[in-house]
């Protein structure tokens, strides 16, 4: 390995490859077990590749494909602190979301696990790629499967809100893509290997060294931010997500909100603060303010929310929110605080969904009102839910403890108060998460819920595993906090 | 020079296989050989400048690797069209080879416009270039739009070729040596004389008109939904191209240093291209209709390359003619064979044409200008350009919002390809799909991929 | 390195074993194993700890560090242990009082099913659990963990009766009332971050540490943590949980809202005591806090007819005591207090579950009576139970009380009164509740009546432990004027309040004054005591709606009615305001707006499409003209 | 003679075939008001060339001069080959619809 | 006021004139006509400017062949009657008033011009056939073979439109 091929090559080819495969499967447990098999592959490689992060591996962790072109940029893919946890999560993420896909529930399946393995090779290039155009590529890559799989598979009103969707992430995206442009037409001149030399370059470390002024700073930020805002979702761009979670299948809505928000933070770290550090300086409070509202306002909401999956929607707002937040602090606390919490909030919202999909599955429904009282009627189902839930309200010795705790601490070390607003969410949190559990799970089952059964022994194991990764990390954080340092450290080195 | 002497001589084989071949399927591939033909003399003319006749031009027409590499572009559509509609040209009418002939025509006017040097073989070039285009819209004498077309088209083209000649004897009159040579007009660097500037806006006028730039856009929809859908798919993308080609090529020997003083003008061009092209395509029911707004849209980004006036806006016009155009003849060819042209008519195409469908949401996709298709990279190289220029930042940003909202009726089309259920009769395409015509949907297909991906395959020509 | 305490992680352990064991067995655990499997963690960490306490009092008190828990940058938050005199006698009394409400509930959740009786001990195991790391704890981010920990257990035991609506209202209310003080922990330790970089106790309390922090930052800080304890220990603003808390089972209330959990508060402020000694306006606020509360609790409990109830608001009272004395500065009465309380607090409960238990469920006084003759060891004990709590000598309420009176006399006598006042009332409603539970005649129905029996050994035995226990528990606390040096408690937390005690100046008061003090507040209580007795020995049902002062009382002054229309309905509308308005008419109107307008100028633009040509060349010779004007004029 | 005369002279006929291609409806008609305007073309070049014949600047080569000309006699050809189209065409139009008026071509519209 | 200019200005309103009442003529046939004394109006500035060839082409060609073929299509068509019984003032009014101002804006633009060069009248050889006809096949003979095309594709647009089947 390492001279032949490397990790991020073989995260971004795998799925492609295996999706390319499953287009052409005949049957559904063909494509699925196509699709499990190399989603599991790919977990085993990321999983490798974690123990591969000394510099001395660089050439296992890092290609630079040069071919001759006349506007400098390169196929430059590398594994770095954030981007390696991203990754990982990835590829955690695929094979629970496609082994928790319940059978024969989407009709033609083979282009169905096909769109999602193509997805997952989008995300892993956006989360590996250090050359802004291959960024922006991956970047659209990453949308389009999930384009189709949500307008496919999705609800009756799955169209016109996944279009809605398309439309805010494209316009967000293309106005990042000006700012790419302008920031290369700053970049110092490139020459390569064989001679030939191109005036600019995409590369991420000559963008690094592009020349702008504190003036362009402050207007490029706004673009880059336009399209990371719109991803993640900040307040007052997030009225998309209620309705694309909604609408789109649940195995989607999985990706999406389990790792796909994250592409938004992720290129906060990669792009936006490190390009544009003076006007990161200069509109931290400006961000953070609008993120603090975000979690207070989309808290507030979902207390009143019926409906389930909405519900989640909204406090997966309220999260992404305190993620940026604590993002903008920028002090090496908050920021490994953010890369644990990605992590984290991956696994738990994805398990949280899983769980609330089996509910809509056993009852068919999915308002909060007409459920009642399955606690008793599937107990496992309850208390899985149970604990996804106080994982998803940061109790202590679950994963989001960790993350939140040191989120919140960086935020208040950058402005006492800030860090204390945006703490009113964890009760807010509580609340609705109580209720949530209080009106479905307990009291008696009505007529909807009578017929429940708890769930099979497979789903069991899912879930199962999820549970032990949030305890696992809940207790001893540490190694995941590791992974994330020295990106942390490099991260400050760039805003100082 | 080698495309344009052997096109008129093709046009002229043409005219007369008519007279000995009856048949009405030989035509296509004596065609299908001349376009081969030419464009291997231009490639040879690019490669080994190796000429069919060397004959001393006068420096009337100037060939350079740039707009060779240009004509190879557009030849090579042009095949790809024959390739894809060659079979639907039969159906228009009885007169096949002529028809023939009369693209051939139409393809050495688009050479010619490619290379002029002088004023007088800008307008012939038009001319031979639009002529034909009168002819073939109202190619299907039985139909009244076909004819109303024509006669629209007819009477406005002609109208603005007054126009045209009207700037160019300004040109003449203004320029202190009286000169029809483009980058002999001596503007000095200084402020325009009256003249200049009345013939220059005249010049602007004209051709806008030709490329349809708003606000000289109106005879488009009409004539491209008025002719027959074959020949629409050929007028609206090879000839529309070539006009831009001509657009940039004139002004930017003959005016180009004066940039600055009539980049305003093109701001309010392209801005309000862009605007009446995205926003009228959003509400079109036909999409053969909504696809001629479309081409107006994207004649919006293509000003970009006069607005920028720059290296990367030169490579991105001759990119963006090469994506727009093959990726608009896909979808034409793929339009022919349904049988009514509302956007109901692709309900539920996946599951009855799955290729054609997949082809389609790729072409589509391309002319929205995703990642990995040629669009995207015609699209990027032309906002390079035009960031780099410096001026009037803003319409880059008005462009991406425009490109954004290109989405919504591009994307209606996908929408009803995949997610919409069938309707119930099952007869919704006039001909039999042949394997070829897959498989040549299939190529168009994959070659905008490849361009999408290594747009350099074509860009290298441009510096040979 | 000590052996005892090289295995000391295993105190924890046990009971989180006990958990996992019948949390995942409990479809296929018996009763008798469970139960047993309960009981068995319970005790043996119950005998750790006695080890513990052992080798704490020998002087060997240490941190045990085990991994770090957080590692990021300049902060350490390490996973340890603080084994000193503070923790190693909670430890003694959350596994021993622990151990015996375990075996109490073997017997009184006999009703339940397998797999809930399983589910039961496991949840009572995992609270265990969590009190021991928040004991235990040698930062306040373990502390945090075992802190919520608690909480989540009381959520759960609360709503132990899920299919109630009530009940899980009550826990939910439970667990958002602890989650709004554990909020105020939070930010406290977010400060001391901010400030120090340090959360580990001996770095904090250590002088060098808290030389770096400003007189506002101490007061600040201490608040913060005081507003956590309002919430854990039911303080004033944040008590409603706990009377509602008695939703849960009996034993449950015992132990959680009785004995350990509610004491979190003082155990934390105790621990910090140094910090508090250092911000005297926090010790003011704490103090005042503590005596309303105690007033309050003590008026409502005054005219509560649920046995429960009446218990919960007297542990809300006894609480506000304890913050009483810990806002003077006598943080040895405190704790004192804390231990003694546990005792008789926990006998009390268990002796009304036994009741309840044996009136089948029935909890309200006005339906018994005259149990006495039924059930014997329960009334025996219960009624030491009372005169404990009542401050009555020999008894050990008295002497916690005392020490806490006699402080805040020390303090301020106006506080001496009001305790004083508040020590009465505790006389008379322990006594009312006595009398119209066991004296009289009984009041139920027949086949009530037909059921009535002493309750098993399993209840029974625990009962005589804690009785003796709240006889004589008291005693390791006899104040200096009694026996010289009789207060070994106060010697042996010597070393945790040392630098405390080093700053506050104490100014003994004479022994006459002390014995005046004890005499009169005994008095009160005695004849409290007597009044309740001899009124509410033949108390009979007589329906008269409550007017007046009992009617606001009844209806605990109003106060969650206050807090429902200030608090909850606001934020439930603000809520709807969003959703409804901002979210879908704003921000998505927005949205679609501009889509709207988008297809509205579509519509309208395709006009200009007429479809004439004249009309098409006049547009665009009007383009020319605006071509020329730009051209020519801008 | 002054230019500007010229000037005004070919710019006044070709106005009037611009508004007659305005205002008049009759196709026939509004070809004619467009061959006009190549006319009026036609005699401008022709003015600018006897122009520059006089004009120093190129003096050197009367050839120059010619151009203009020629490229009049260039616009005659295509005007030609023109209207041999556009007649085709509205012949075509009339065998279909017995009309010329342009008003009444407005099934494209829209 | 010379001979010269007094023949201008004939010509010129001559040509303006007619020009003008080819616009206002209701019957085609009488437009075409009027366009005919257009055209030989312009072939006297022809004549005036000594470019003898063009003004004999103009001649030949305009008046003669393409203004007699419009006169065969008007009366093959026998459109001598009003062929626009409807009238649409406003759009006339705003089709003058639009036209107008266009002219208005070109003059205003283009008469601020400095060049004094006066037009070389009567005289100059520029014009004449043999120097014409020089140029174009000497200089010019490469667009002329070009220009062929443009009669060629008309030659098929007669057959693929005229052409009844």
């Amino acid at each position: 390995m390492g001279s032949y091929i490397t990790f991020p090559e073989l995260l971004i080819w795998l799925p492609l490859l295996a999706g390319i495969i499953c287009f052409f499967a005949k049957k559904e447990h063909a494509a699925k077990s196509i699709a499990i098999l190399f989603s599991l592959i790919l977990l085993g490689i990321s999983a490798t590749s974690l123990f591969y992060t000394d510099a001395k591996y660089i050439n296992w962790n890092a290609v630079n494909y040069f071919y001759p072109n006349n506007i400098g940029n390169t196929f430059y893919v590398a594994l770095d602190g954030t981007g390696r946890l991203l990754t990982f999560l990835t590829a955690l993420a695929f094979p629970i979301i496609l082994l928790a896909t319940s059978k024969n529930s989407y009709k033609n399946p083979s282009s169905f696990y096909g769109l999602m393995l193509l997805s997952q090779a989008g995300l892993m290039g956006v989360f590996c790629s250090m050359d802004a155009l291959l960024f922006y590529f991956f970047w659209e890559l990453a949308l389009i499967p999930v384009y189709f799989l949500c307008s496919r598979w999705g609800g009756e009103k799955r169209i016109q809100a996944t279009f809605k969707f398309f439309v805010y992430t494209f316009g967000g995206s293309l106005l990042m893509l000006i700012g790419i442009i302008y920031v290369y037409l700053h970049t110092p001149e490139r020459f390569f290997e064989d001679g030939t030399h191109a005036a600019h370059s995409f590369a991420l470390n000559y963008f690094y060294r592009a020349q702008l002024s504190a003036g362009d700073q402050n207007w490029l930020f706004w673009l880059f931010f336009a399209a990371f805002a719109v991803k993640m979702p900040v307040f007052p761009f997030h009225t998309w997500q209620p309705d694309t979670y909604d609408q789109s299948p649940t195995s989607v809505t999985m990706v999406l909100s389990g790792v796909m928000v994250k592409m938004g933070l992720f290129g906060v770290i990669r792009w936006l603060i490190p390009l544009f550090p003076l006007a990161a300086e200069r509109y931290s409070h400006l961000v953070i303010t609008l993120a603090i509202i975000g979690i207070i306002y989309a808290s507030c909401i979902a207390l009143v929310q019926d409906n389930l999956k909405k519900l989640v929607a909204y406090s997966s707002i309220a999260h992404i929110g305190l993620m940026c937040a604590s993002l903008f602090a920028m002090n090496q606390i908050s920021f490994q605080g953010v890369m644990l919490q990605m992590f984290n909030h991956g696994i738990n919202i994805i398990g949280l969904w899983i769980v609330i999909d089996l509910i809509e599955k056993k009852t068919g429904v999915k308002n909060i009102s007409q459920l009642s009282g399955i606690a008793h009627k599937a107990p496992v189902l309850t208390i899985m839910l149970v604990i996804m839930a106080l994982a998803n309200i940061a109790l202590p010795l679950t994963n989001a403890f960790p993350g939140e705790f040191l989120m919140f601490t960086g935020l208040y070390m950058f402005n006492p108060w800030y860090g204390a607003i945006a703490a009113v969410g964890i009760i807010l949190a509580a609340v609705y998460t109580l209720k949530m559990i209080q009106r479905v799970f307990y009291g008696d089952s009505n007529a909807i819920t009578d017929q429940v059964t708890d769930i099979s022994f497979f789903q069991k194991l899912v879930l199962g595993i999820i549970v032990c990764l949030i305890f696992l990390i809940g207790v001893y954080p540490q190694p995941v906090i590791d992974l994330t340092k020295d990106a942390a450290v490099a991260l400050i080195g760039r805003t100082k | 020079m080698n495309a344009i002497i052997l096109s008129a001589v093709w046009g002229i084989v043409m005219m007369f296989s008519a007279v000995f071949i009856k048949s009405k399927t030989v035509p296509k591939y004596l065609a299908l050989l001349g376009i081969g033909l030419i464009f291997l003399v231009n490639a040879l003319e690019l490669y080994k400048g190796w000429l069919i006749i060397d004959m001393n031009v006068k420096d009337m027409i100037r060939t350079n690797s740039f707009n060779l590499a240009f004509i190879a572009v557009a030849v090579g559509c042009t095949a790809f069209y024959f390739l894809l509609s060659g079979r639907d040209v039969e159906k228009v009418g009885p007169h096949v080879a002529e028809y023939f002939a009369l693209i051939f025509f139409s393809v050495c006017g688009v050479a010619i416009s490619a290379t002029f040097n002088t004023l007088l073989f800008l307008f012939l070039g038009i001319e031979i270039m639009s002529i034909p285009l009168y002819i073939l819209t109202g190619s299907e004498k039985g139909n009244l739009k076909s004819n109303e077309a024509a006669l629209k088209y007819f009477l406005m083209g002609t109208f603005s070729t007054g126009i045209m000649l009207m700037g160019i004897a300004f040109l003449y009159g203004g320029t202190p040596n009286a000169s029809f040579f483009i980058n002999n007009l001596q503007i000095g660097t200084g402020q325009m004389t009256p003249m200049i500037v009345t013939g220059m806006l005249m010049l602007i006028v004209s051709m806008s008109f030709k490329v349809s730039a708003a606000p000289f856009h109106f005879w488009t929809p009409d004539v491209y939904d008025g002719a027959p859908t074959v020949f629409t798919s050929f007028m609206s993308t090879i000839v529309k191209v070539a006009g831009f080609f001509a657009f940039l090529r004139l002004f930017e020997n003959s005016f180009g240093s004066m940039h600055s003083h009539w980049q305003k003008l093109i701001v309010f061009i392209t801005v309000s291209t862009l605007l009446i092209g995205n926003i009228t395509a959003i509400f079109q029911q036909s999409v053969k209709r909504m696809l001629a707004y479309s081409s107006i849209a994207q004649a919006g980004f293509m000003l970009l390359a006069l607005f920028a006036m720059n290296e990367k806006a030169r490579e991105g016009l001759v990119l963006y003619a090469a994506a727009y155009s093959l990726a608009t003849i896909g979808l034409f060819a793929i339009l022919i064979k349904m049988n009514d042209f509302t956007i109901e008519g692709f309900n539920g195409l996946s599951q009855r044409q799955p290729i054609l469908a997949f082809t389609a949401t790729v072409f589509l996709l391309s002319l929205t200008g995703i990642p990995l298709t040629a669009g995207f990279q015609s699209k990027f190289y032309m906002l390079i350009g035009a960031v780099e220029n410096g001026h009037h930042f803003w319409v880059v940003i008005v462009a991406v919002i425009f490109a954004a909202i290109s989405a919504y009726y591009y994307f209606r089309i996908i929408q009803a390809i995949y997610f919409k259920e069938p309707a119930k009769e099952e007869v919704s395409f006039v001909w039999d799909i042949t394997i070829p015509f897959k498989i040549m949907l299939v190529l168009t297909a994959v070659l905008i991929v490849v361009t999408g991906i290594y747009p350099e395959w074509i860009i290298g020509w441009l510096y040979f | 390195m000590n052996n005892v305490l090289q295995i000391a992680w295993l105190l924890p352990i046990l009971p989180l074993l006990g958990f996992i064991i019948n949390g995942l067995g409990r479809n296929i655990l018996s009763k008798a194993i469970s139960g047993l499997v309960g009981c068995l963690v319970v005790f043996a960490s119950f005998l750790l700890s006695v080890f513990i306490f052992i080798e704490v009092k020998n002087g060997n008190s240490q941190v045990v560090h085990y991994f770090d828990f957080l590692n990021v940058d300049l902060l350490k938050i390490a996973f340890a242990f603080k084994f000193d005199p503070l923790s190693s006698l909670f430890l003694l009394i959350i596994t021993g009082v622990g151990f015996l409400i375990h075996v109490y509930s073997t017997s009184y959740m006999h009703g339940e099913p397998d797999k809930d009786f399983a589910k039961y001990f496991a949840y009572l195991n995992l609270f265990i659990f969590s009190m021991l790391l928040l004991v235990m704890g040698a930062n306040y981010v373990v502390m945090f963990i075992g802190w919520e920990g608690v909480g989540l257990c009381s959520y759960l035991l609360i709503g132990y009766w899920f299919r109630i609506n009530d009940y899980t209202n009550a826990a939910n209310k439970a667990f958002i009332m602890n989650r709004i003080g554990d909020l105020g922990f939070l930010i406290a330790v977010f400060w001391l971050i901010a400030k120090t970089g340090t959360v580990e106790f001996d770095q904090v309390f250590s002088a060098a540490t808290i030389a770096k922090l400003s007189a506002t930052d101490i007061t600040g800080i201490t608040l913060l943590l005081f507003v956590g304890a309002t919430g854990k220990s039911a303080q004033i603003p944040l008590y409603t949980w706990l009377p509602d808390a008695m939703a849960g089972p009996t034993p449950v209330s015992a132990l959680i809202h009785a004995a350990t959990m509610v004491t979190a508060g003082i155990y934390m402020i105790a621990r910090s005591n140094i910090l508090y000694t250092m911000a005297p306006v926090t010790q003011g606020v704490v103090a005042m806090v503590g005596l309303a509360t105690a007033v309050l609790a003590a008026t409502i409990a005054l005219k509560q007819n649920d046995i429960k109830k009446v218990l919960a608001y007297s542990t809300v009272s006894q609480l506000g005591y304890m913050f009483l004395a810990l806002g003077v500065g006598a943080y040895t009465g405190a704790v004192f207090h804390v231990m003694t309380h546990a005792f008789f607090k926990a006998l009390l409960f268990l002796g009304a579950g036994s009741v309840i238990h044996a009136m089948g469920g029935e909890q309200d006084m006005r339906n018994m009576g005259g149990l006495k003759k039924y059930m014997r060891t329960t009334h025996l004990t219960f009624l030491l139970g009372c005169l404990a709590i009542a401050g009555i000598p020999p008894f050990s309420g008295f002497f916690s009380k005392d020490e806490i009176l006699a402080a805040a006399y020390v303090h301020n006598p106006v506080l001496w009164v009001i305790g004083v006042i508040t020590a009465v009332m505790t006389a008379f409603y322990m006594f009312r509740l006595y009398g119209m539970t066991f004296l009289g005649k009984f009041r139920g129905s027949h086949e009530q009546e037909h059921h009535l029996h002493e309750s098993p050994a399993a209840i029974t035995f625990p009962l005589i432990i804690l009785a003796i226990l709240a006889v004589v528990g008291g005693w390791i606390g006899v104040p200096k004027i009694f026996v010289h040096g009789g207060h070994r408690l106060e010697a042996f937390l010597e070393p945790v309040f040392r630098e405390s005690n080093a700053i506050t100046t104490k100014h003994e008061i004479t022994h006459a004054t002390e014995y005046m003090l004890m005499g009169v507040s005994v008095a009160g209580a005695l004849i409290a005591l007597i009044y309740a007795w001899r009124r509410y020995g033949k108390y009979q049902q007589i329906e008269t709606s409550p007017k007046g002062i009992t009617k606001i009382l009844e209806n605990k002054w109003y106060v969650d009615e206050i807090y429902n229309s200030t608090i909850v309905q606001p934020l439930r509308s603000l809520s709807g305001f969003f959703n409804n308005i901002i979210e879908r008419k704003g921000i998505d109107g927005l949205v679609n707006g501009t889509g709207k307008l988008v297809n509205y100028g579509s519509r309208q633009l395709r006009w200009l499409q007429s479809g004439q040509v004249g009309a098409y060349v006049l547009l665009m010779v009007l383009g020319i003209l605006i071509l020329f004007i730009i051209q020519l004029f801008l | 003679m002054d230019i500007k005369a010229y000037l005004v002279l070919s710019l006044t006929l070709f106005t009037i075939g611009i508004i007659g291609v305005l205002v008049r409806r009759n196709a026939i008609i509004i070809f004619m008001c467009v061959e006009l305007m190549l006319n009026a073309v036609n005699l401008l070049l022709v003015a600018f060339s006897k122009m520059h014949a006089l004009s120093t600047a190129v003096k050197t080569s009367a050839a120059y001069a010619a151009d203009a000309q020629i490229f009049v006699f260039f616009i005659m050809v295509v005007a030609a080959a023109e209207v041999s189209v556009g007649l085709a065409i509205i012949v075509m139009l009339y065998r279909n619809t017995h009309s010329v008026d342009v008003n009444f071509l407005n099934r494209l519209k829209n | 006021m010379n001979i010269t200019t007094l023949a201008f200005i004939l010509l010129s309103v001559m040509a303006v004139g007619s020009a003008i009442m080819m616009l206002l003529s209701k019957s085609p046939v009488h437009s075409i006509l009027w366009l005919i004394v257009v055209f030989f109006a312009i072939s006297g500035h022809y004549v005036l400017l000594n470019a003898q060839f063009l003004a004999v082409v103009n001649i030949i060609v305009y008046a003669g062949a393409i203004m007699v073929l419009f006169l065969f299509v008007v009366m093959l068509m026998n459109l001598n009657a009003d062929t626009e019984p409807v009238k649409n003032y406003r759009m006339q009014l705003i089709g003058v008033i639009s036209g107008g101002a266009l002219l208005l804006v070109i003059l205003s633009a283009v008469m601020k011009m400095d060049i004094q060069q006066p037009v070389q009248m009567k005289v100059g050889d520029q014009g004449l056939i043999s120097n014409l006809g020089k140029t174009l096949f000497t200089n010019y003979v490469i667009p002329f073979e070009i220009s062929s095309v443009l009669f060629l594709s008309a030659m098929i647009g007669a057959v693929v439109i005229g052409k009844k089947d």
